[in-house]
């Protein structure tokens, strides 16, 4: 069953088009990230759900009602808020129960589901303290709390993780993942961090300007994106792309230079064959040194930068002219300057028209 | 009944009179509240007329009779006051009856004049001449004359206040006493644009020259700091209204003995006679209104009249009292009251409009060196001609 | 889909109706900006065509008020002295505002105590500072006085009784009450430049002077334009320091436009001339205003 | 490769201590800077507080003194008869109760005035900031155009506004009036205010259910306090020394301190008494003034908060 | 040749001592990273060196001369601010000039200095724009250029990525090294994202409350942290840590639970064998499913939460009662609630003494 559908939705800012007639159904209970980069419109779109902005054209449906015009309030909504957005004068209790007795809930009943909220959250000790005297953490668990209390169908965050160190954004990650897991709630996730997005969701959105580039799960939107955008903007270090020419002579094959990909491994989606094309292929992809001598494909690249980033060493190298980059280990023994072999499987590759910009 | 009576008489010799309406006021049984508002009559008055015009008078309210209120009745604002004055033949009684005339629209009475006011005074002290070792003057020429031996005693020959209608006051004095009662009659009475800027008239303003030289130096901002000056002897003199009688009074002083006042600056004898007047605004309680005729009443009869005008240094408006605890030179108005040497005051013939265009332009060329007396001639003629 | 063909479409509300509250809290802001602002401007503007004396009458004549207006010495040395006095307080409210808080702004010991003597002044009315200021330099008692009897005969300090000074008398006493509420507004400015642009220029060489001049004033726009607001709203409505000081003497030589327009209409009785001058008032204030509104709201949306 | 534990043990290096300068850079107290800058204030604090001093010290004179001395010396012979006379004597035309009768006018006058002013313009200010809705900086605009008209010019058309009201005369139509012109620059700081406030807090309370009001009262005004303290204190220092208003649309009984203080100030009896005058004019400005000094630093932050941002 | 040393600096903020009796010498052309968390005096420090701050006691050396209370313009120093600190009003060639203007540089001088750092940087397009109208990305490579312009030794950089998202804050790194190897200066950077601080550096100095704990190479701070804090600060996600009891009958090993790893392949660097240690293994040295039957040690773990993230999988699990992570390949297959065999290489652990912290 769905739980939120978005038909149409249109959205302007005087004559800013910021969401053109966007489509959009998420089922219950779905975990769906909202991923683009600055400016996309992610926040705008959820803001819209919530009903925090007045929408310009269309209609959005919440457990099965049409909700186009209701209050924030009657929606069956909870949001988290990058900034936390605590009411910074009242204590953590207050702040769960503020919505509570808005919807003039009784006094008992607001203090059981502050507990359950408080249990599940493990915020006990932390129920008469101001958000001031929390930490980054720890704020952000009230957020959550704040929606968890109002036993809502569907959750809303707006890059919740984002004001954190990455050490505390990993744990809290792992934390909503939890969540998740045990609420079983819809949840609608705004973020413009990758690891995020893939961690944590069963779909992802990928917007740009306003338009859903890709609706898929982590694993397809990684491994096969619909179009340049989308590979580019998945994955980092990002994709390496080459540009090169399309040949069928006996099999296919992308040139570039005197470099020549053989292409009978890659699963074409679709059946024509532009002349240009825009080969792509992710540096954890490549194999590096002996492990390169079992691809089908391999070459020999000159290293330029070398990287240790601790677990994995990321080698900035030139291949046949082109920038290409590549991951090996973290105790990889690879120096600037050098000059090593590597190779890939043109299967795990994405091929892109140059033209269109579109999956081949 | 307690009635609200706003004034801007907050000086010592005003504050005093009016104490003695307010005590003959209480004696009937009601009771003054009193609305003083200091700062004379450009801050008191628009606090009148906006609470007139708001809905929300006082139940008397001091004005200059003449035209200054003339609107107000007009707009229906003010009590009708004619059946008392009838009853009470006020029409007999007041002296000269142009006071009358001026509370009189369509033949109906609006107010009630309390006092005359005669602005042409020169007052001059005894000691500041005697200090510079010269005679005190006689008239205005022998004043002009000994005004540098003034200045060599270290003394300020002519004290004037830096608000703009002592500067006009002075010149209405000097009108009366430099250039005559005709050339002041054709002006002021008959508008007439070539008197004013005629040869007599140029006379006068070199006589306003001569006032403003005597005048330099004196930084006083009140009539009546000006007025302290010539009672202590830093000034030889002060041209000022009657009123001015009853700071000398409130300081002890004596006419003749400590200082010599000149009606019409001692050449032409002439007064003019404006005064103030008490108009009573409408009001809805009929108690009240009752009480408002009373407080008129009151104002007009003869013992308050005797109590008030003492107090104040100015005339009464009945001919028919005998004011014998006068001074000197109250007693010297009074002579000219029953000559009918009386002339109708500035208020009167001139809408408060023009009136504060002559203040402006008297007090601007009192202070301002730069303009000559015929420019000044000539700015006068211009609003002579505007008048209305 | 189930929800689209089942769900009636929930109506889209009227579009007044939104956020009801809001707009009905908003009615007194509405009402006095209607009501009073713009209404009494419109009928003082309407009556400065009038004949109205001392009580407003629709007997219009045309634009005679005008031209007296304009053909007025007081008007015109009330103008003279109001652009004399707007430019140097503007200049100088800025110009010692600025510097004061710069000072301030030096970590420097007993700032609470330096402010606070800055500031105390704008608690006071300008009735008594007036006074006070009209005090201290009349020539008799104050200043020069105190002068002269220190042994400097010849010394001359008597802004009040000199026409051709006058007006900067009233400046003194008016930069001593405005002054500290400028430098407030200036040292929260101050606090608000980011303290990395300070360190840059540091490590660039560039001397504090420079530094203020060339980089900080220029970030400072947005306090700089909320402080000419509130001195331009100042300068407009100068009149009760007039008052107290000087009443507009020596002669006229002390003469502003709100006093000029509240002699007209109370004084002369004259309403229609008072409406008049205030007109022109008005619309110098106009010709301020737009360029700000445009700036706070034509520019950008919200930030 | 470092040796680890040179980390803990003091290095070779770094034990020699090398020439030249070392540790704090001296400072003198007396540099140049600091001469410039506290002679600055110095300065200009003299300047500031002249008045003030002048002021007491006359107060605290008598006539015959003031008359021969110099302004600035202090007073010979302390002497607290104005102060007294001032509050309780002076006379006003026919009063002689001095001060003391506006005191509690003014307060009266002022308590009130200050409540609503503050209440409608935070109100306003909270709507034009967060409820946006279609005209209001239209409205904004005119309310900020208000600003400069001077009194004077509005003297009459709110006479008649008052008038048709029915609240001419009334305290009510004053507080009215000094809401009416309190309201362009208070509306402006709240707005600022209200607008540094993360729009994400307003859009949390929605979502929790908070109407209009909810979020005004629950979220907002606790959190407000410094610019209420800058609204408090401007509109105190407004309403308590206006004069005009409080002459002009109340009566007698209920005219505010600054009346009297006028009265004092303005009838003159022979010569002025200065040292009347001064106490009158201290004690009139001691309510604001006591604001200011307990409340300054919180006015600052205030400032900092609302009147800053454009 | 050291280009910058630090003698036994000293720095309070009136009763706070932020910096303790600190040294460091930085040789001529190194990349210096201060790596720490919030707070530590990273920033700090780079204020004295940059003359920004008075030091309470102590010297400071740049490129021989004592600059211990030089103005910081005289100090041959550059410095590029976390927020950029463009001069707003001023384009950018004008924010390039403004400090030589200053210096008196003669105007052709100064063009030509403008000219080629411009090139250097590739920022020649936006020579007349303002800094408003620069992107993240642009801003930082003008903020660079300032110092550039300026001719000086040591560069020096306060968190200059941090405002910048993870994509370009990828890209920038990169610049910043090639820049590195193009001018040779020594340059100290600041950063809290330990990606960074290992990408980018020579050493990384590892601070915590103004003490340094760890001064070396990337390589030996992730594989051979001298304490407890250096550990688990380094790596993300970060190391299992475990206490146990080490134990030396036959031969060295801890123990927790009724798990038993051994140690003999472990390099201890002291003799000492305190009782209770903390055993630390990076997620990264853990393999699992076939690669693991060939480690030294193995187990079987429950899986709790699988964290896809694009490249790689994260897996959190439970060893014997205690929470451990470990990651696998992106494509693995492990899924929540199963059973999976891990192994690893005590060789690559870290020990620490439970008392002391310090590494065994
Ligand atoms: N109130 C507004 N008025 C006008 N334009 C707006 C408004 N709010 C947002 N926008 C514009 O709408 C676009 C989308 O903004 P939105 O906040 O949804 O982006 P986002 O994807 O959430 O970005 P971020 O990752 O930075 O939060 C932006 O171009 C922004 O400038
Ligand atoms: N001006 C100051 N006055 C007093 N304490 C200060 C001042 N500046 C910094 N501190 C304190 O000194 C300590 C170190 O601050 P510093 O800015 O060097 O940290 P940091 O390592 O740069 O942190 P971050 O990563 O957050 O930038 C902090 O505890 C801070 O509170
Ligand atoms: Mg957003
Ligand atoms: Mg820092």
């Amino acid at each position: 069953m769905t739980s939120v559908s978005i038909r149409d939705l249109t959205l302007k800012f005087g004559s800013l088009e910021v969401l053109k007639s966007l489509n959009l159904d998420i089922d219950e209970g779905e975990f769906l990230v909202l991923l683009g980069p600055s400016g996309c419109g992610k926040s705008t779109l959820l803001n819209c759900i919530a009903g925090l902005l007045d929408i310009s054209d269309g209609q959005i449906f919440i457990g099965g009602n049409n909700v186009t015009w209701s209050e924030p309030s009657e929606r069956g909504i909870g949001m988290v808020f990058q900034s936390y957005a605590l009411y910074p004068q009242m204590t953590v209790e207050g702040n769960l129960a503020f919505g509570l007795k808005n919807a003039r809930m009784p006094k008992d009943q607001i203090a059981e589901r502050i507990a359950r909220a408080a249990e599940v959250l493990q915020i006990e000790p932390l129920l008469k303290r101001k958000p001031a005297q929390l930490s980054g953490g720890q704020r952000q668990r009230v957020a959550i709390g704040r929606a968890l209390v109002r036993d809502v169908d569907v959750f809303l965050f707006d890059e919740p993780l984002s004001n954190l160190d990455a050490k505390l954004r990993a744990e809290l990650r792992v934390e909503i993942k939890r969540l998740h897991h045990r609420l079983k709630n819809t949840m609608i996730y705004v973020t413009h961090d990758q690891i995020e997005a893939l961690t944590l969701a069963d779909r992802i959105a990928i917007m740009r300007n306003g338009i859903i580039q890709q609706l898929d799960t982590p694993h397809e939107i990684y491994n096969r994106p619909v179009n340049l955008y989308v590979a580019g903007f998945m994955g980092s270090p990002g994709m390496n792309f080459i540009e090169g020419d399309i040949t069928h002579h006996s099999e296919a094959a992308i040139n570039f230079g005197s470099t020549r990909i053989p292409l009978e491994r890659y699963p074409f989606i679709r059946s024509d064959r532009p002349e240009k094309a825009i080969f792509g292929i992710r540096p954890e992809h490549v194999s590096c040194g002996a492990a390169a001598a079992g691809e089908p494909f391999t070459a020999d690249v000159e290293i330029e930068v070398v990287e240790p980033m601790g677990a994995d060493t990321l080698v900035w190298a030139v291949l046949d002219g082109k920038e290409f980059r590549f991951r090996v280990d973290g105790q990889s023994p690879l120096r600037a300057g050098e000059t090593a072999r590597i190779g890939f499987d043109p299967a795990k590759a994405s091929i892109f028209d140059m033209a269109t910009e579109l999956r081949l | 009944t307690d009635l609200e009576v706003t004034h801007w008489w907050t000086s010592g010799g005003e504050a005093a009179a009016v104490a003695e309406f307010a005590k003959a006021f209480d004696a009937t049984g009601n009771k003054w509240v009193d609305g003083a508002i200091a700062g004379g009559g450009g801050t008191a008055r628009p606090v009148m007329i906006s609470r007139i015009t708001g809905g929300d008078p006082m139940a008397a309210t001091q004005f200059n009779h003449g035209r200054q209120a003339e609107e107000l009745v007009e707009a229906g604002l003010m009590l009708d006051l004619t059946e008392l004055a009838e009853k009470e033949g006020w029409k007999d009684i007041v002296n000269p009856p142009s006071l009358l005339d001026s509370c009189t629209l369509d033949g109906k009475i609006y107010c009630v004049p309390v006092n005359i006011h005669s602005p042409q005074w020169l007052w001059l002290s005894h000691a500041a001449f005697e200090k510079a070792g010269v005679p005190v003057p006689g008239n205005w020429d022998e004043y002009v004359a000994a005004a540098p031996k003034l200045r060599e005693a270290g003394i300020q020959p002519l004290a004037l206040g830096q608000q703009p209608w002592q500067s006009n006051l002075l010149f209405g004095a000097v009108q009366i006493g430099v250039g005559g009662l005709d050339l002041w009659k054709q002006i002021n009475l008959e508008k007439d644009v070539a008197a004013a800027s005629g040869p007599e008239m140029a006379k006068v303003f070199q006589a306003m020259a001569d006032a403003r030289n005597m005048a330099d130096g004196s930084n006083v901002q009140d009539w009546n700091q000006a007025t302290n000056m010539v009672i202590t002897g830093t000034a030889g003199g002060q041209i000022m209204g009657d009123w001015a009688q009853g700071e000398f009074q409130v300081a002890n002083q004596v006419a003749g003995e400590d200082y010599t006042c000149l009606p019409g600056l001692g050449v032409n004898e002439y007064l003019s006679t404006g005064g103030d007047a008490f108009y009573f605004p409408k009001l809805k309680d009929p108690e009240k209104a009752a009480a408002q005729l009373e407080l008129a009443s009151m104002m007009i009869s003869k013992e308050a009249q005797v109590a008030f005008n003492l107090k104040k240094g100015s005339l009464p408006i009945r001919g028919d009292i005998n004011l014998s605890a006068a001074n000197d030179c109250m007693k010297k108005g009074l002579e000219i009251l029953a000559t009918g040497n009386l002339l109708p005051s500035g208020d009167q013939v001139f809408s408060a409009d023009t009136q504060t265009q002559f203040n402006d332009l008297m007090v601007e060329f009192m202070n301002d060196k730069s303009i000559t007396p015929e420019d000044a001639q000539e700015r006068y003629a211009a609003i002579v001609e505007a008048a209305d | 889909m189930t929800t689209t063909s089942t769900a009636a479409a929930s109506q889209r509300p009227i579009r007044l109706f939104r956020n009801k509250a809001a707009k009905i809290a908003a009615i007194p802001m509405i009402l006095t900006a209607l009501v009073v602002f713009m209404g009494g401007t419109i009928w003082t503007i309407v009556f400065s065509f009038t004949k109205s004396r001392l009580l407003p009458r629709a007997d219009f004549i045309g634009l005679d008020q005008y031209e007296r207006l304009w053909s007025s010495s007081k008007w015109m040395i009330a103008i003279e002295n109001l652009i004399i006095f707007g430019l140097c307080s503007l200049v100088f409210s800025l110009v010692i505002g600025f510097v004061l808080a710069a000072l301030l702004d030096q970590k420097i010991r007993f700032e609470n105590t330096f402010r606070t003597i800055m500031l105390y002044p704008f608690a006071l009315s300008f009735i008594v500072t007036g006074l006070v200021w009209q005090w201290i330099l009349n020539p008799d008692f104050g200043i020069q006085h105190v002068v002269r009897s220190a042994g400097w005969e010849s010394f001359s300090f008597d802004p009040l009784n000199n026409q051709a000074i006058v007006i900067y008398g009233i400046l003194i006493a008016g930069l001593w009450q405005g002054t500290g509420l400028i430098m407030c507004l200036m040292l929260a400015g101050l606090r608000g430049i980011d303290e990395d642009i300070w360190k840059a220029a540091r490590v660039d060489g560039i001397p504090a002077w420079k530094t203020y001049i060339f980089i900080v004033i220029p970030m400072m726009r947005p306090v700089f334009v909320t402080t000419l607001v509130i001195i331009a709203s100042g300068i407009v409505r100068l009149y009760d320091l007039v008052v107290a000081q000087t009443s507009g003497g020596p002669g006229i030589a002390s003469e502003v436009p709100a006093k000029y327009v509240y002699d007209a209409m109370f004084l002369s009785q004259n309403l229609g001339q008072g409406f008049a001058g205030s007109t022109m008032m008005l619309l110098a204030v106009l010709i301020v205003l737009i360029p700000w509104a445009y700036m706070e709201f034509g520019g950008r949306q919200r930030d | 490769m470092t040796d680890v534990t040179s980390l803990n043990a003091p290095h070779a290096v770094t034990t020699r201590r090398l020439d030249g300068p070392s540790g704090a850079k001296p400072k003198r107290a007396i540099s140049p800077r600091n001469v410039f800058i506290y002679g600055t204030l110095l300065l200009v604090s003299v300047y500031y507080l002249l008045p003030l001093y002048v002021m007491i010290v006359t107060s605290l004179k008598g006539m015959p003194e003031i008359r021969l001395g110099n302004i600035f010396a202090p007073p010979v012979e302390v002497t607290f008869e104005p102060w007294v006379k001032a509050w309780a004597t002076a006379c006003t035309g026919l009063n002689c109760d001095g001060l003391s009768r506006g005191f509690w006018n003014s307060v009266q006058i002022t308590v009130p005035s200050v409540i609503l002013s503050i209440a409608i313009a935070s109100v306003n200010g909270y709507a034009l900031a967060n409820w946006r809705f279609k005209g209001a900086d239209v409205f904004f605009t005119i309310l900020i155009f208000g600003a400069f008209i001077p009194y004077q010019v509005m003297l009459y058309p709110i006479v008649i506004l008052l008038r048709e009201l029915g609240i001419y005369g009334t305290l009510w139509g004053l507080i009215l009036v000094h809401t009416i012109f309190g309201m362009p620059i208070l509306t402006l700081l709240f707005r600022n205010y209200f607008t540094s406030v993360p729009e994400e807090l307003f859009k949390a309370a929605r979502v929790d259910g908070a109407g209009f009001w909810g979020i005004y009262f629950k979220i907002m005004l606790p959190m407000s306090l410094p610019i209420f303290v800058v609204a408090m204190i401007i509109q105190i220092t407004g309403v308590w020394n206006d004069f005009l208003f409080g002459v002009v649309y109340t009566k007698p009984d209920v005219y505010p301190m600054t009346v009297q203080l006028n009265n004092i100030v303005n009838s003159v009896q022979g010569v002025k008494e200065y040292n009347v005058n001064m106490a009158a004019t201290i004690i009139t400005g001691l309510v604001p003034l006591i604001v200011y000094f307990v409340s300054g630093k919180l006015f600052v932050r205030g400032i900092a908060a609302g009147a800053v941002k454009g």
